[in-house]
């Protein structure tokens, strides 16, 4: 059950440049494979033009063998886990899992059974009756999980899964994920800005830099082998943001000092000083939006690369 | 982040255009027939005897006096609504005390009551035969049947508007900077003037449109206490009325057309606030 | 903080209650330069009094030097009453019947017993009586009453529990069955009966029955003032409709008083009764005539004699005797006219 | 919360407050609550059983519920174009939304029955099919339904715009049409938010008098509302009648604040969506 991207292109604006040019790979059957990129490459949209998410303005989508480019979203037979989870906070736990079942209009006992095994399978028995805001992150976050496989999906797609934990549950989490791949054998693509976690589970690494597929290959085959300089920057820039310490739980936002901005296009890259080097890109407008500049004081987000002005 | 950027029309999860032509199309002729048409026809009928007739209607003396009055209504009502508001915001969104459930569901009573109740209420309170009437009249202070008693039915239907629009703004900004400001050493007028006022202003503004409209549109409270003395106790509304029963249809719709503007200046000063503060 | 704005509160509910003042209030020794009457009337008395009062203003102010304004207060008859009662300080009442007029006195004593003698006529300087409004050419022939009762025909009348007017339309079309040949009470509760089932819309006041005819083009036949009925045939929908005089009807005597509580209270005692009396006159009675209202003098009668209809009236006194009978009977709560409409459910 | 002792002017604001809601609401609502202790049960319950106070109150009451359903439809709908679609004149329909808000009663009152006359442009046409709309219940509907249409939309309204699209994307992905999208996760999403709309049309719908009593025909057991009743009941000098009736008003009205501020409560949970 291979997914392979042919050349696929999406505009979200007639006349900006694409949010995704001409990116192709094949994830392989029954393996990982991670798109990995900075915020704002536009990882999220391939991934959500291989779901049927988004319709691509040029290219294909082929699904073990099969063009599924015109394919509806509901046709596609994939799981998708969103960064959000996108649970039903109106529907406990069961219903949320049960409920790709049920507009599939399968019999009720045959519903159970199935989410019965799935709360196993994501360890959680005893919580079938809860609302999803009952739950921890990590656990709503496995819901997502089961939600996604009820449906015996032929690939498994996931938005930056672990984006919104804090670090020891993104570990805890990282290593149930490969246990669970381990056993399902499920094809996978993964969306994350995290080299350490791409690398750690993913068998192919497709690395995404300003909307195109930069370099596709093993974890092993990137690092060696850098195939850009932008590549090998983005790889050294992320690996000391892996190293850096984190700290306590929340210690999410970095405060920090603008000390170098940089335009191409109708992008511009923001070096933040935090004390860590850090560097944020976003849209033009949007950084014109916050009326700053070199020397002030912002915020730092550095999972999401989200900036703000400081005091505001 | 390019997903933030993404306009509605261009999901991909959505009706298909078919059904989304038909749902625009089903409100847009609800909306013509249900809610344009009503307001179209306030002004067909107000023109239809010539731009002369419509100008002779809203010169006319009796007319005249009535926005006088209303003007006048609404210059005692609107200040006092201000200044009750902004306390009652101020109070609620940031203090916990005893009563203050009871105090904002008091805050919100007037809009559940019918305006017939309203105007009733005065009437039995300040009336003849009234609890207070008696003792007031005794001693020459008319309330109901006179300009008192349409301000009070008046304040109390308009109570709750500029009070519910700035608490909202109140409630959601938290009160950080009104601290700050204090132990800058600002004092409690300096900090309210400097800091409080401005950030609700558009709340605040938007609060006193309303609460203006409903002073000056307000007819089932008003008609209960009024008295109907031509020249002194008869308001827009209720001059809309009597000309109504007089034959006048033209000058009645006429008449309904100035509030009908008003009406409408409303909405384009929500906007203008909407779009303000949006920013 | 908190005394300092009670005392403001205070302070503006004082000068909002001082605003209720109204001018003109002590009673001067002297005569004061202007002097304002207020004076509650009903609806269809709008056209009469704008013109009356200012002829009454100029003779006034003729003969004493007195400027005089009149305020005029129009509504619904009992409405109205309610209102004087409540508060509305009339210096002069002249309202649809003599019954709104002395509930001023039964509700609240603010008139003595007996008011109705101490003018001329019952207190009542004019007098009219109810008439048939119908479409031009008479389409669905009606002649009398009882053509009221038949199927298909719609009827328009105010309603009797809110409005003077319709009181006497009720009243003359219950005496009138009763009178008839044969006619007893069940037969008049019947007609009576099937007239109001051929009421699609019942206004609160005579005004808004002329509108709902007039200008929303409803029924077949309205039941009208004598007054009003000339209004809409020659001025508001001349050439739409014609006047049909029914075989007997009802001497409409709509009464006129001072409200003496008020008038001492103002001063107004004097310039009251004489703005009353001066409705006597033979000025006040020609505005009186011209306004379709059946002036009481004789000889201006005669000038006029023409344009009011011959037609057998009886007076309430007379037929019902007296408006203590008819309201206990036909328009309290659970009265007659109450029951009509509840065994219709 | 508890911050007294902190910001400045609680006495002050506090003083305000209750001087306010004590002149203007508290002291004449009193007099209502007074005037029918002075009634007694047995009196109190003859006045409110009486079949011409009963007919008005169910009038009220029926009218009000049908105008409330009509505009949970209608308000749905526009709401729902107004949120997910763009088209050309949309800013322009989402100011005018809030017409009948700014509106005065007589106003509306006015111009509805100048259209829906057996004379006006929409009566005719519906005296074409044999329905009467002015003066008559149906009359009474369209006039409550004018007035308190806004109410829906704008509580609807938000809901919309701010749901997650991962919720309905979700969806698809596990396989949903459209409409079991709309069914299943839209609507219980929008539940509270519609039904304080509902019951804000609805405590509205019910006190309304100004645009009715043009457009009803006002008939005692037909087409005569609660509201005119209590000012009809008044102009023959029945204040213990007049009171009666008000003081059921009154006591529905704060059953339905009640209501209301408890579903804007739960809505507020799930969204921090806030009307009025």
């Amino acid at each position: 059950m291979s997914v392979v991207a042919e050349r696929l292109t999406k505009r979200f604006h007639p006349n900006a440049a694409p949010a995704v040019c001409e990116v192709s790979f094949e994830a392989p059957s029954g393996a990982i494979t991670a798109l990995l990129g900075p915020s704002g490459a536009g990882k999220s949209t391939v991934l959500r033009l291989i779901a049927g998410l988004e319709r691509p303005d040029e290219g294909r989508v082929v699904i073990d063998g099969g063009d599924v480019t015109r394919r509806a979203v509901q046709k596609r037979g994939v799981g998708f886990v969103f960064q959000s989870y996108g649970l039903f906070d109106h529907m406990s736990v069961r219903q949320n899992i049960g409920f790709g079942l049920s507009v599939r209009r399968i019999k009720r006992g045959e519903i159970d059974q199935r989410v019965n095994e799935l709360l196993s399978l994501i360890q959680l028995e005893g919580y079938g009756d809860r609302r999803p805001g009952q739950l921890s992150g990590g656990q709503r976050q496995r819901v997502a999980f089961a939600r996604a496989l009820a449906v015996s999906p032929k690939i498994l797609l996931l938005d930056e899964p672990f984006g919104a934990l804090d670090a020891k549950v993104r570990v805890e989490l990282r290593d149930w994920l490969e246990r669970l791949h381990a056993e399902t054998r499920i094809t996978t693509l993964l969306v994350t800005h995290d080299q350490e976690e791409a690398f750690a589970v993913a068998e192919r690494v497709v690395i995404i830099l300003k909307g195109r597929a930069a370099q596709v290959g093993s974890p092993a085959e990137v690092t060696a082998a850098p195939a850009s300089k932008p590549v090998a920057d983005f790889l050294v820039y992320a690996r000391a943001r892996a190293e850096a310490p984190i700290g306590p739980l929340s210690a999410r936002v970095a405060s920090g000092t603008i000390v170098g901005v940089s335009r191409t296009g109708d992008r511009v890259l923001v070096t933040v000083e935090a004390p860590r080097r850090l560097e944020v890109e976003l849209p033009a407008s949007r950084f014109e939006a916050m009326r700053v500049g070199e020397g002030d004081s912002v915020e730092v987000d550095p999972s999401t690369g989200e900036l703000s002005p400081r005091g505001r | 982040m390019a997903r933030s950027g993404r306009r509605a029309s261009e999901r991909v999860v959505t009706e298909s255009p078919g059904v989304r032509r038909l749902l625009i199309g089903a409100a847009m002729v609800f909306l013509t027939l249900f809610l344009f048409a009503p307001l179209a026809a306030v002004f067909v009928n107000a023109f239809r005897a010539g731009a002369g007739a419509y100008a002779a209607a809203v010169a006319d003396p009796g007319t005249r006096e009535a926005i006088g009055l209303t003007l006048l209504v609404a210059a005692i009502v609107v200040p006092l609504n201000l200044v009750f508001g902004l306390a009652a915001a101020w109070l609620i969104a940031k203090f916990s005390f005893r009563g203050k459930g009871a105090m904002v569901t008091l805050i919100d009573l007037p809009f559940s009551i019918s305006p017939v109740i309203a105007g009733l209420v005065f009437v039995l309170l300040f009336g003849r035969q009234g609890t207070l009437g008696p003792w007031l009249l005794e001693r020459g202070v008319q309330i109901v049947f006179a300009v008192p008693g349409i301000v009070l039915a008046t304040l109390f239907v308009t109570l709750p508007f500029v009070a519910r629009e700035v608490l909202a703004q109140m409630q959601t900004q938290g009160s950080e900077e009104e601290e700050a400001a204090l132990t800058l050493g600002a004092g409690g007028w300096r900090m309210f003037w400097s800091i409080t006022l401005p950030k609700v202003r558009w709340s605040l503004l938007y609060g006193i449109v309303l609460c203006n409209a409903r002073a000056m549109g307000e007819f089932g409270a008003v008609s209960v206490v009024s008295g109907l003395i031509r020249g002194e106790t008869i308001t827009v509304p209720l001059q809309v009325e009597i000309l109504y029963n007089e034959y006048q249809f033209v000058a009645a719709f006429a008449v309904a057309s100035l509030l009908t503007l008003l009406a409408l200046l409303t909405l384009a000063a929500r906007r203008f606030v909407e779009a303000r503060s949006a920013r | 903080m908190v005394p300092r704005i009670l005392i403001l509160g205070a302070v503006a509910v004082a000068v909002l209650a001082s605003e209720a003042s109204r001018a003109g209030e002590p009673p001067a020794p002297a005569r004061p330069e202007k002097v304002v009457l207020l004076n509650v009337s009903y609806d269809p008395t709008r056209e009469l009094y704008a013109e009356y009062d200012a002829a009454f203003a100029r003779h006034w102010e003729a003969q004493t030097g007195q400027k005089v304004e009149i305020k005029q207060s129009h509504g619904g008859s009992g409405k109205q009453a309610r209102a004087v009662i409540d508060g509305l300080e009339a210096d002069v009442v002249t309202l649809a019947l003599a019954w709104d007029v002395d509930a001023l006195r039964r509700e609240a004593e603010l008139i003595p017993e007996g008011w109705q003698q101490r003018l001329p006529q019952n207190s009542a300087p004019y007098t009219s009586t109810i008439v048939f409004v119908v479409r031009k050419g008479n389409p669905k022939q009606i002649r009398d009453w009882g053509d009221l009762g038949r199927e298909g025909v719609s009827v328009i009348t105010p309603n009797p529990k809110t409005s003077g007017g319709a009181r006497w339309n009720y009243l003359a079309a219950w005496h009138w069955a009763l009178e008839r040949p044969g006619g007893d009470e069940q037969k008049a509760r019947d007609f009576i009966a099937r007239l109001f089932g051929n009421v699609p819309v019942l206004d609160t006041g005579a005004r808004g029955s002329t509108t709902t005819f007039a200008e929303r083009n409803i029924g077949d036949v309205l039941i009208a003032w004598e007054n009003e009925a000339f209004l809409l045939e020659r001025d508001i929908a001349r050439g739409k409709v014609e006047i049909v005089v029914p075989s007997s009807s009802i001497l409409a005597e709509p009464p006129v008083a001072i409200v003496d509580r008020y008038v001492d209270k103002h001063g107004t005692r004097e310039v009251a009764e004489a703005y009353l009396r001066y409705l006597y006159s033979d000025e006040g009675q020609e505005i009186v005539a011209r306004h379709y209202y059946r002036p009481r003098s004789k000889r201006v009668m005669a000038r006029h004699a023409e344009q009011f209809a011959k037609v057998k009236l009886f007076t309430i006194d007379q037929a019902f005797g007296g408006w203590e009978q008819a309201q206990r009977k036909h328009f309290d709560t659970g009265g007659v006219f109450d029951q009509l409409y509840e065994s219709k459910r | 919360m508890t911050r007294r002792g902190v910001l400045p002017g609680f006495g002050l604001s506090l003083g305000i407050s209750w001087l306010f809601l004590g002149l203007v609401v508290l002291l004449p609502l009193s007099g209502i609550f007074l005037r029918s202790f002075e009634l007694g049960w047995g009196d109190f319950w003859r006045l409110i059983s009486d079949p011409r106070t009963l007919a008005a109150l169910r009038l009220s009451f029926g009218a009000a519920l049908a105008a409330a359903v009509f505009d949970l439809f209608f308000g749905l709908l526009v709401a729902w174009v107004l949120a997910r679609y763009r088209f050309p004149g949309r800013g322009l329909v989402d100011a005018s939304v809030d017409l009948p808000f700014a509106l005065p009663t007589a106003v509306a009152g006015l111009t509805l029955t100048a259209l829906y006359a057996p004379s006006g442009l929409f009566g005719a046409a519906f005296g074409l099919l044999g329905i009467q709309v002015a003066f008559a219940p149906l009359g009474i509907v369209v006039a409550m339904a004018f007035v308190s249409l806004p109410f829906v939309v704008r509580t609807a309204q938000p809901v919309l715009e701010e749901l997650d699209p991962a919720l309905e994307e979700a969806a698809a992905v596990l396989g949903a049409t459209r409409w079991q999208t709309f069914r299943k996760v839209i609507l219980p999403n929008l539940l509270p938010a519609l039904l304080t709309g509902f019951a804000l049309a609805l405590a509205r719908a019910i006190g309304e008098y100004g645009s009715i009593v043009f457009i009803s025909g006002n008939m005692p057991m037909r087409t005569e509302i609660a509201p005119l009743l209590i000012v009809t009941r008044l102009e023959q000098y029945d204040y213990a009648g007049a009171t009666a009736l008000a003081l059921v008003m009154l006591v529905v009205a704060f059953v339905l604040l009640l209501a209301i501020n408890l579903l804007q409560r739960w809505s507020r949970k799930r969204h921090g969506a806030h009307v009025l």
